[in-house]
């Protein structure tokens, strides 16, 4: 039995917008650590993980694990209907086959009650080997979502080139080419917008623009995002919560026609 | 996440599928004009066993016909819609014994495009081919069916929505829908064999489900896990 | 408001509609392709008196056909297009004297859903249908019409936009002009008598304007009243 | 004759925002009384009912009755052109079949004339009885708005059930259940967004959502919606403005599909 | 900007197009139904020397063939896309000895609306005609081509997409292509002669691109100027 | 050889925005003096013409002319990637066939370079005579696009006319007919918003709604636009920049139909 209550219902509604396009149904996994999800997106093409420790409630109570197999968008759109500061507790049962939602104003005169269906869904787990990446950049998820959709009108797909001077994404296509270059910086004031470089090696890799721009979905979740890179080795890209993450994991496209 | 044992990536397949309707006047019934699909069940064996599906043609089969075509005569040139139609042909004609040139007064034949289904580990690609035979006259005794044929049935399009038909095969008829209501810019009847999906229309209006052969799949680096 | 004597509340009421298209090759033109539509006049009383109209059997005509089909051989199994549809066969032929099963050279019959219009008192639903003939061939010396024959008309379709129709039967072209730009899903050709609405695409495809039975009309509960 | 002056055009941009997608033609029926309209929505399902006060005007003169003939759509797009603040002077003849309105800027600079085309609508009053309701529910119209909107996301219809405790509203469809419940509450601070029942009988009734939907486009009219129900009668939802009413009639939903 | 000396403002220009299409079932190629689309050569020189289009009678010959018309029976009742079509009628038999009654079973002709483009001194308005011959049983020995007869050549829809067509009368084809995928609201098939551009339907469905005969252009003011 | 450095993108995205509707390719003219670009519409209807004056930039180099063919749509889409207050670098060469943008934002730490494909355009240049209009009439520019905008509803073209009192936009159509007047009015207050008529003779000229709302794109480069008119000669409708100016030329409706 799942009983976890969040303080906030924003926290929740970022998720699901986070998460919602790639994925349309998915095991929240609840255990005593928390709830997970891991799950490809329809194309298998993409990876997302997600976890929410259990600090991140209160309380938390999960006295074994449950495997919520829900759909995102119904998810999305019963969450629609929380108000941000809305307390949320969510509930679930094994011996049942919905999950309870129940949304309160902070003056308490409000109460919403809602009851989703679960699926069953036989999703396998992916094993996500530790990796120490060549380049680790620390940027604005901001500039992040902006450089992306920026580029995609150019093309498809991106190059991104790791230095210890910047990170440079240059995109080539029909209408012309462009390249946007982040100067690894100690721009002291706004330490939300700097840019940050960890580097072994040099890196210089192609990525679908297509996925990038969805994964930045998941921007107002962190000020921050991480991305993680080795040749021949998925990307990782990563927006940090109080008590938790979402990475998603992207291939490198291979061949000519990059 | 602790790594486990190897599994195999998803591996790509292709078929061609006919969806062949028959279209005739029935002389028990006033007239009027009737209309049919042919399906045929699958073995009772293996995937999707026993579920009815559009005559279709496997990867295996497509495979040897164009190799043993290639062989014949240097025919590179053959597109590929021009292959999968006549695999889809020689298909009919020796294991169902339905000979096109015979059964009726014309036949149109039109490029639909393809569909994707993601089995667990196969990612399988559908490219489907609709075939309207107008002015159908054989009888079900000038039917000679051979030994091996499976069990075939002509079914309405109304039946259609109803039979126990695999997804991945169902959504190969919905491309024949969509060119219907026009909705899709799915290109029109391009007639017989001359059409090529090599045009530049054609290659517009490929459905978007195609797969990006440049972007590997995640599961070719994180390995499957057991639970 | 004061509240004034008792009106009735809408009814509603139901019928079925045919749109007889005939197309042929005249012999006195080059042979190039003609293509008109039938009309019938109303009798010269009553509601919409003299004006134009598509062939159609009224509610009262629908009821009586179907309680005798029922009788006969426990048809409970027609479904209402199917019913509709036999009862327009009987209405061209009895009441127009036109047996499409010799005037012309193929049929095909479509369902084209409903079309709902508010009169003062009424809301009446036309079912409408289409019917081609092809390879119409009846002269006009051909066409034995009964006694009673209400006055009839075949008109180009240019002639339909500037006709003296009521804008109910306008509203079943309509459906039938939206079924040809494709911009409606309403489902598409389903062969004669194999054809059924109940079928899954048809229920998506019912028009929007079909009336939600559960909600009752505000006007069963306030009075019409004289101003 | 008609001449009427309303000081702000807001006003009556609102107005026809909460009935143009009801209903499309209606008669404003002008007297010495003010500027009223009734119609039902071209399905028949819902009636309104409109009010505005001579009082609201300043001038108002009409000599005798009248009846304009109006397409709110064609209406509201000439509104559109009015500025919020804008002095709104409309004016009528029985022997001219325009309806002319004025809108003057407050700098008194600007001026803007239109002529619009009056049409024959043969429409017919409905007499809505008095009736005593078993419950009488005065609440937030914004509150009411919202949570129309997030059920319709469940199903085509609410079920509204009334006890002294509160009102709830509940639905339920294929994702699963739904349900919000307003306390009856003195919240003193916030007076316009507290829930206040008037109750003789319990109330459980339902209702077409769509319909719903369709009159919370009064929202902006005012900050409180009345909601009054009985069984078997016609649920009354009521927008109170200074000098006037928007008012909706909608009759409770019936059968097994409910 | 120094002014200079002086140009003449665009003119304008109208034309016939005729998308003639041909549907026949091949004896030679197991009967599949083939499909092709007649393209003719301009002359040498002149304007778009040498390229390829559809058959098209120029003003100059509509203007003649009008006046004929006219003078001989006062026809001042045919509608424009009457009087085209059977200007492009007469074109194809005297100039291309195609004669439509012979060559084929059935005829469907449709006016597809107008397609413009300009040119630096000429806004050319491509008033285009979409006729279907099926059934074409004409073999090239039976198609006698009289002397001054240009080139011609039969190509298929894949043919016409790299064919070295002139920019304006390629926007016919796309004409044809938006009434078949049902995207324009284009007006549907109307039969041959009783067809009229002047009804309710094709008014609304003429391109927005016809020009407003109220605008004048701006370069009637403007001088063009050597740079 | 042309380098031209720009203080403000957003001078430039806003240019492109005033003309990209109406033209889909056109010329930039480099010269000693600027950057000009003159253009019919694809309809040949209406004409264009735009100066950035060189002191608007700094440094400002153009050693010899260039005709730079741009496609404004992808220029426009390139730009939409500049922040506003980036610093932007046009450079070309004769001997390439390249425009190069450099985007940096004010913290320089963010460079964005882009290479856009250019196109050769036979374009004519159209003369344009020197003329003495009956009536110079400065006003609002969002007055006038607002007008524009609200008489559209109304009909597809417009009667302008002017006398010394004020200008009177009327339009008539199936709707009904409506009609805007300014008054020649010293808002002494409000400079922006006056309305100033220089008169030499009252005009009555008619437009196409459709072109001159295609005009007022421009609004974002001023406060106030310039409508120039005599009878039977085009209407000049000119947006002053600090350093330069869009004009746009439209002749009038003529004929039954207007």
């Amino acid at each position: 039995m799942l009983e976890a209550r969040l303080q906030t219902a924003a926290l929740l509604k970022k998720i699901l917008e986070a998460v919602k396009e790639l994925i349309t149904d998915a095991n929240f996994d609840c255990s005593d650590n928390g709830i997970a999800l891991q799950a490809m997106d329809n194309s298998h093409v993409a990876l997302v993980a997600m976890l929410l420790r259990q600090e991140g409630f209160e309380p938390y109570r999960c006295d074994r694990t449950l495997a919520l197999g829900v759909n995102l968008v119904s998810l999305s759109k019963v969450l629609r209907s929380a108000g941000n500061e809305d307390i949320v507790t969510l509930k679930a049962d094994s011996s049942n086959d919905t999950l309870s939602l129940t949304f309160e104003n902070p003056d308490n005169d409000r109460i919403s009650e809602y009851e989703l269906k679960l699926m069953d869904i036989d999703s396998e787990h992916l094993g996500i080997p530790d990796t120490t990446y060549d380049a680790v950049v620390s940027m604005s998820s901001a500039e992040f979502a902006r450089i992306c959709r920026d580029l995609q009108v150019l093309s498809d797909s991106v190059q991104i080139d790791v230095t210890k001077e910047g990170i440079k994404f240059a995109a080539k296509g029909e209408l012309g080419n462009g390249a946007v270059t982040l100067k690894q910086a100690a721009n002291v004031d706004k330490e939300d917008e700097s840019t940050v470089i960890e580097l072994n090696r040099n890196c210089s890799l192609n990525f679908s623009l297509k996925y990038l721009n969805n994964f930045t979905k998941a921007t107002p979740l962190s000020s921050r995002v991480t991305l993680s890179m080795s040749s021949e080795v998925p990307l990782l890209v990563e927006y940090k919560m109080e008590t938790g993450y979402i990475r998603y994991y992207l291939a490198p496209k291979i061949g000519d026609d990059v | 996440y602790p790594r486990k044992a190897v599994k195999k990536a998803p591996r790509d397949e292709e078929c061609a599928v006919s969806i062949l309707h028959r279209v005739w006047r029935s002389d028990d019934d006033g007239g009027t004009q009737r209309s049919e699909y042919l399906l045929v069940k699958r073995p009772n064996q293996g995937l999707l066993a026993g579920m009815w599906e559009f005559p279709t043609v496997e990867q295996e089969e497509l495979g040897k016909e164009k190799a043993a075509r290639l062989k014949a005569k240097a025919a590179d040139s053959l597109s590929d819609y021009q292959h999968r139609s006549q695999s889809s042909d020689s298909f009919l004609r020796t294991r169902l014994g339905i000979n096109l040139a015979e059964c009726c007064d014309s036949v149109v034949r039109q490029d639909l495009g393809s569909a994707t289904h993601l089995f667990s580990h196969i990612r399988k690609v559908y490219h489907a081919e609709y075939i309207m035979a107008t002015g159908w006259h054989w009888t079900d005794a000038q039917w000679k069916r051979p030994k091996n044929c499976p069990e075939v049935e002509w079914v309405s399009e109304e039946a259609l929505a109803t039979a126990a038909i695999p997804t991945g095969i169902g959504k190969t008829f919905q491309l024949l829908r969509k060119l219907r209501t026009g909705k899709s810019g799915a290109k029109k009847a391009s007639g017989g064999a001359s059409s090529s999906s090599q045009s530049a229309s054609a290659r517009n209006a490929r459905p978007s489900s195609e797969p990006d052969k440049s972007q590997p799949s995640i599961s070719r680096f994180f390995k499957h896990q057991s639970k």
